[in-house]
């Protein structure tokens, strides 16, 4: 059923700042213990200008009120594609919050933290079956972050045998991340144009002796398994170049295809997508990535290696790119991710994987026609349509304003580029039947609003909390700060 | 399997809507030489008990500071964290979203992350700050790539030796395929000689990188620094692991620093092995535009009602590409919002109260240890929370000893800084308490 | 200000059975681990006939969404009289939590358990001295069961005495709670008016010797200070009977008055009004009982008590009046108390008690004239106006409502009996004047609404969720449950 | 004090708007001789860290459930608590507000209520279900007070000795001044003899009350109870303090009983030292008057939107006064709350399964004991997750040198049962494991 008369009390909220009083105060500090002391007075900072000043009531109410502003994957349907919107279990924030884990100091010697290094190895190993990779390095920040880390090992292994070239091929369909890593390590950014799949052709067209690598996402933004990849590799190792996989796709792949059998040098994960870790309304998330025993030697610092029964880090890796962050990875996300991949089971990810793909093409299934499919390919975990069919001049995005409407999220729009206002709907595994029905029933209704009623869409939303932006002023004249 | 909701009626169904007979059939894109032809080989799914059980029983393994005396600093603070913060980052609404790109139903979020920036300039003392990096290290990597693309044609970063090693190796990897010259600044009295500062300084030269406090804990002279950066026109870049120390000393942004990145992970985010941490990047006016990462600026609805939204999202990956500013996308909004949420309950006196007692403790204990046969301070340089005192006895020995004692008794700096073996890094929060404080005194004077 | 266009997102959400389905799972459970069995056949049950089928995701989103229309005292302001809906610090959450206290059985052997114990004894130390009671019951589930106990125990004592008596004295600004538990002891009531204040004199013309107790509250429901309480006690314990006081409204008391010195024989508290625990949306609360020195005998079963070091329960108590419920008390909700009370101090209590009593004259004071306010006493921590001033052929119901359109929650209203359509407003001590003015800004312009504009106030509310319900048909045919 | 949000500023206008110069004479009202004239004698307010390393303390010093083996039942019940319940009742909509008195904006808690009350019906198999009581004691309580008057006339009620303990106490309590004669039946095999029933019903008794199961973790005969109790057109009140049970045997409505009261603390409360647990109170339609505490119905808004409110508040203390059915007015509205979501959670299939795997291995380690030299059984009525061993070691002699194996094996009936004084009532839930089991029996086996 679509949710249509949905309406209730939604206070406003001022900003902290706003609402600050002088000498209120929230905090709560022991005692000082020892004589007051303070640094020389020629370095002692004045108050922090209008810096708030709130009870402990008001901040509670302050982010309780914006967060009923908010909408995610717990409010409802959240088929942001490529982002893998699954259900972010419970259990794994309890896990991540037990103080064995939430309380360990970085700089505690290895001997006396045994069990977070023992976790994370054991992480290694399981991203390493699912995988194929031989071996992991959970240091990356996020997706963006395993990229730079990657391209910088493709960079480093290519230097290490002299060689050195100067441009990366990457398709089209590629997310902005790629081209922008790329450029962060130096190198020259080739696009080549894929018509849905990326055909081995296309890449001996432009492959050379200067390209140092190929970056592909394997199955692609457009939800395509990239169906030459065997070959595509082995032409470009051929080369003399090696081959990076954004793995943001691999909620897909689970058990079906391990992209390390394939021939790919180095590919991240997202774990923050496929393995259930919440988004956090940006972050943080976790980046690891996995390498081809080529590139072992130069994984960033440092790694873990287990020596009889004990786990350690290693610094001592010559060849290794260095250092990417702080420490080493984010240790709160791969606890959650570890516990949910206890939670699934070797079973249960493949299952993950079969379901997710089935809500995929079920959906494409019930809208196709009614929302024109530039690609006719087999859809793996996602689906892309245009805004081609639409009618009453709505675009995209009015669609996706008023999804809003309904109660849903909208999905990821105007990506890839390729696709004329691209709609890509990813629905993930955790979704049930009933609610792909009223999520395509919504889209059904919103196809024929178009041609019916294209205000309804050109208006919308209307039932959110607010209605649409202007986001030109925003960055014509941006304030950027709260000022009195 | 609890987290998957179909019934078998369902996937049935699905597939006869779909046109094919079984699931099978969904993966018939996959060429049969690309298909795993085993089942994935990890133990089969737990119950949520037996999963608690199980990290649990790793968990028990390690050493939290909550046992023990910690008296373990170096880039990572172990702060009080009030109930109130994971109280309100587990409302759904806030961890479960995503980056808040559809405004009209991501207002918390925005509207969150529109007062972290600002409580970031007002902390920092700059014009503006984005929605958040990683963490310290790499934001300062990344403050680096700002201020060498600012300065155009210079590509020298002159890089304080007493800046954290962790933030300084990150500067190396992320510049190690670009044309930058990375030149280490040496260290006297354990802040950055101003005399070897100017003899680097040249039209070369895009920026220089200081710690403040530095990874000894010793407050550099920043306006001095300011002076002579600016002197050949490049940006000064502050980077500050223990931001608690700006509710107590002047800020960068007071001091003439022109770019301020740091970590915000001592206000309210737990120690969590050192991550996730948070990494925070102000900048002034001048180079809004070169600003890697979220940005949230205000605006208006259609109705006319106050709005955020993210903005000049031109500089970013997704728009720019290769141009981008960085590569960034997934950024910390979760510890952003924990951030504000301390910032907010602490305010204005709580913070400065809060630094004040670190303030006091630490430099008590300094103190306190000066006095012991055996330990001297290497530095005059006032201090925040954290000190270096070096010890007769072998670091790693003596460590080793109090941790028999239950005792974490600080960082060895040796490997980072050879010359300073005996060197160890101690950090006072206001979870050590006097009696800790004694108890490490006592312990430290034990040494036969 | 006035959060006047606060809308937003709120999702519709069936009932659970009417989302469930055949087959699908929630739950994650352990291995038998030893042989299967099963009782006989005949003992077996079939199926629980239509209970619910859901997965953990529709769980999930199922109570979230349902969460989203309440409104609790993080939402706002939510000054409902007599229930003292102060701030529930999150700390006290966190401290019930504690696997120490939460994973603790009450059968464990008292020796293993002493922490517990012990902080229950200290509570009971702590509630002595607030209130001057020399003994402390924290049995009572909450403060119905306190009176309850507390009745019981005044009869005992008759009875112990050989006194027969069989009538309860209570004013007519009672809760509905006082009657209702003197009939629980076999009392018949015999309720006696008051002009605000409880004279000494009306007390004196109803008591006799068939009298064995008065109950009375104080601060009263009309939030005034009983000024004759001490003469009345007098009085009743002259002519054989005891005095009950309903300790409500302990807030308003806090460090400046104890009602155990004041000659009142037993009083429950609410734990969840005056000491900060949770409401919970009804429950659980907590009504520990206070008691003078000859009621000390009747306890309810056990008590605590400390030998040594050591703290056990006392079940010898041949006067007792025995078990009021299972175990001993709701010890989830003493530790939240507790808490609480560490976090305030003595001195905190006492500036909690004044402040809550600024909070309710401000209120007064700024909202004396435009509505009616019938008893001109000294309002101590609540203040109580009537509808009599309305224009526009308003009542108290449409002001309640029409509250809910400023984003308040509506004082507690037609209580107490005795004024005419009461508004009973008790802000509490944890709310800011800035607040307080946001809502006498509200009430003020209500006011005025109901004398241009009265539509608006028998309208409403039109923001919330749902707009006014048809109680008649609710309670004429009822429908208590759902029904495939 | 951060719980008070209050300015000095704030405090002078407000004195001066009420027009009074300080707060004492906020208090005038109040005669000099009731004042205190003392500060309050209890310690200044403590920061956050330190209340909870005071309570930590006190923790430390209890028996918890996960760090010994338990296998005490007896009324509160040792079950695994998933993630979700705490998850979703920390939501402080739910738990911050009141009684839902104001329907339009406590749709959330309605429903809520609305679907407990139909889940508990369905359990139970009964018509309808109040919104809960204290716990299964005092609504055991209510239910003789209901009976008696339903029947008018009628003033005896035969309570089972086989009763949980605490429940008899509580109706013997609340009986005590009332016109209620309470006549106990004794027991044979660990249930109720039909024949001492027969004997004793006739046209002066009300209702009985029995256990289901009961105190021994026996199943009663409760269809023959039902039949032999409503030849005098009295009522049969079933009692369940492990309602998991109704998972796995027939359900009390489905056997005939007219009232079913119990405690639900087994689905997903904390076992919290006893405390709160939550009272259901479910009845045959004929009974719904009579009900005590809240009820929600289903009824229409203006709109015509189903929505839900309180209703049949006439039954009510706040109406009614001394002429309602009970004065209960706060309930256990949060734990209603999460037995709704355990049993949402677990549904139809989990909560078989659960009560399956209660009873195959408390069935088990039930034979496993019965073959141990020195123990046997004494009933041999069918149980479900509880049951009586008699030992030939003094059983206070055996749980101590349990203890010493950090073993909790069982609760001693002797007190409540004279003659059972070898009588050890051991449960088992699906967090005992077949290790701990096993350990159990060797202890067991181990006396010396
Ligand atoms: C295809 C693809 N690649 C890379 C990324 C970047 O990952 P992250 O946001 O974790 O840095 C994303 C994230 O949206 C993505 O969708
Ligand atoms: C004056 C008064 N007395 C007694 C009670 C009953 O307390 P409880 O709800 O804790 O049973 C209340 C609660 O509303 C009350 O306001």
């Amino acid at each position: 059923m679509i949710p249509t008369d949905s309406r209730g009390l939604v206070l406003d909220e001022p900003l902290l700042f706003e609402q600050s009083q002088p000498g209120r105060i929230g905090y709560s500090l022991p005692d000082t213990e020892v004589p007051q002391s303070a640094p020389p007075a020629d370095l002692l900072r004045d108050d922090i200008t209008d810096f708030p000043e709130l009870s402990e009531v008001d901040v509670i109410r302050h982010y309780t009120r914006l967060s009923t502003w908010n909408y995610g994957v717990d409010s409802g349907f959240y088929p942001l594609g490529s982002c893998t919107m699954k259900y972010n279990p419970k259990v794994n924030e309890v896990a991540a919050r037990l103080p064995g884990f939430a309380e360990i100091h970085p700089q505690t010697p290895e001997a006396l933290n045994q069990g977070a290094l023992e976790l994370m190895y054991r992480l290694e190993q399981a991203l390493t079956e699912v995988s194929g990779f031989p071996a992991i390095s959970l240091q990356p920040a996020a997706g963006a972050q395993g990229e730079l880390t990657g391209m910088l090992m493709i960079r480093a292994w290519h230097e290490a045998r002299g060689s050195k070239r100067t441009k990366v091929i990457i398709p089209d369909t590629a997310h902005g991340t790629n081209p922008a890593t790329a450029s962060l390590c130096g190198y020259e950014v080739m696009p080549v144009s894929s018509t849905g799949i990326l055909g081995r052709d296309a890449v001996a067209a432009v492959m050379s002796d200067e390209v140092a690598a190929l970056m592909i996402t394997n199955p692609n933004t457009l939800g395509l398994f990239e169906a030459d990849i065997r070959a595509i590799c082995d032409l470009v190792h051929e080369q003399g170049g090696l081959v990076y996989c954004d793995g943001a796709n691999l909620n897909a792949l689970m058990g079906i295809s391990r992209p390390g059998d394939l021939g790919i040098d180095v590919m991240h994960f997202n774990l923050h997508k496929t393995f259930s870790t919440p988004h956090g309304g940006g972050g943080p998330g976790a980046g690891p990535v996995g390498v081809a025993e080529k590139l072992i030697p130069f994984l960033p610092l440092p790694v873990i290696i287990k020596e009889g029964d004990d786990y350690h880090f290693d610094y001592e890796r010559p060849q290794s790119i260095g250092r990417v962050k702080s420490f080493y990875g984010h240790f709160g996300i791969l606890v959650r991710a570890y516990s949910y991949i206890l939670a699934m089971g070797g079973n249960g990810l493949k299952k993950a994987t079969e379901l997710a793909v089935l809500n995929a093409n079920y959906i494409r299934a019930r809208l196709e026609g009614a929302y024109a499919l530039p690609f006719k390919e087999r859809s793996l975990h996602e689906v892309v349509f245009s805004e081609e069919n639409l009618g009453g001049g709505c675009r995209t995005l009015d669609v996706a304003k008023r999804l809003i409407d309904y109660g849903f999220h909208p999905p990821t729009i105007y990506f890839p580029l390729v696709v004329a206002g691209a709609l890509m709907i990813e629905p993930t595994e955790t979704e049930s039947k009933q609610t792909l029905d009223d999520f395509c029933d919504a889209m059904l209704a919103i196809a024929a609003e178009a041609e019916q009623d294209p205000d309804k869409l050109k208006q919308a939303p209307t039932r959110a909390r607010r209605r649409r932006l202007d986001e030109v002023t925003a960055a014509r004249k941006p304030r950027l700060r709260w000022l009195p | 399997m609890r987290y998957l909701p179909h019934t078998n009626t369902d996937i049935q169904q699905m597939l006869a809507t779909i046109g094919i007979a079984d699931k099978e059939a969904l993966f018939s894109g996959i060429p049969a030489d690309c298909r795993l032809s085993r089942p994935i080989d990890l133990p089969p799914g737990l119950a949520e008990v037996d999963i608690l059980a199980q990290l649990q029983q790793l968990a028990a393994k390690n050493a939290q500071v909550s046992d023990w005396s910690s008296f373990l600093g170096g880039g990572a603070y172990n702060h009080f964290i009030p109930a109130v913060i994971d109280h309100l980052v587990s409302r759904s609404e806030f961890y479960t979203a995503y980056t808040p790109y559809q405004p009209e139903i991501s207002q918390g979020t925005l509207q969150g992350i529109f007062e972290f920036q600002t409580m970031i300039c007002q902390l920092t003392g700059m014009d503006m700050a984005n929605a958040s990096m990683y963490d310290g290290a790499s934001a300062c990597a990344e403050a680096v790539l700002l201020a060498v693309r600012a300065a155009k044609k210079r590509n020298r970063v002159l890089i304080c030796k007493t800046l954290h090693p962790h933030y300084r190796q990150t500067i190396a990897t992320y510049c190690r395929y670009l044309d930058v010259e990375l030149i280490a600044v040496e260290t006297d009295n354990g802040t950055t000689p101003l005399e070897q500062v100017e003899q680097l300084l040249d039209e070369r030269v895009a920026a220089l990188v200081v710690g403040y406090p530095n990874y000894f804990g010793c407050i550099e002279p920043l306006s001095e620094l300011a002076a002579r950066v600016h002197t050949v026109d490049a940006r000064l870049i502050t980077a500050v692991a223990e931001p608690l120390a700006l509710a107590l000393y002047k800020s960068p942004g007071e001091l003439g620093a022109d770019i301020v990145v740091g970590d915000g992970q001592s206000f309210g985010l737990p120690l969590s092995y050192g991550g996730p941490g948070i990494g925070f990047f102000a900048v002034r006016e001048k180079d809004m535009r070169l600003l890697p990462g979220r940005l949230v600026g205000e605006t208006r609805d259609l109705d006319g009602n106050r709005s955020f939204v993210l903005t000049l999202a031109t500089r970013e990956q997704h728009i720019r590409r290769e141009k981008a500013t960085s590569n960034i996308c997934s950024n910390q909004g979760m510890c952003a919002l924990m951030v504000s949420i301390y910032l907010a309950l602490h305010g204005k006196q709580g913070l400065r109260k809060l630094a004040d007692i670190n303030y006091a403790r630490a430099n008590w204990l300094r103190e306190q240890i000066s006095t012991l046969d055996g330990f001297a301070l290497p530095f005059s340089t006032p201090v925040f929370n954290e000190f270096v005192v070096t010890c007769r006895e072998p670091v790693a020995d003596l460590k080793k000893r109090l941790e028999q004692q239950q005792i974490l008794a600080g960082v060895a700096i040796g490997r980072d800084y050879p010359g300073l073996e005996s060197g160890l890094l101690v950090c006072v929060t206001e979870q050590n308490s006097r009696k800790q404080m004694e108890q490490l005194l006592t312990a430290l004077a034990g040494e036969k």
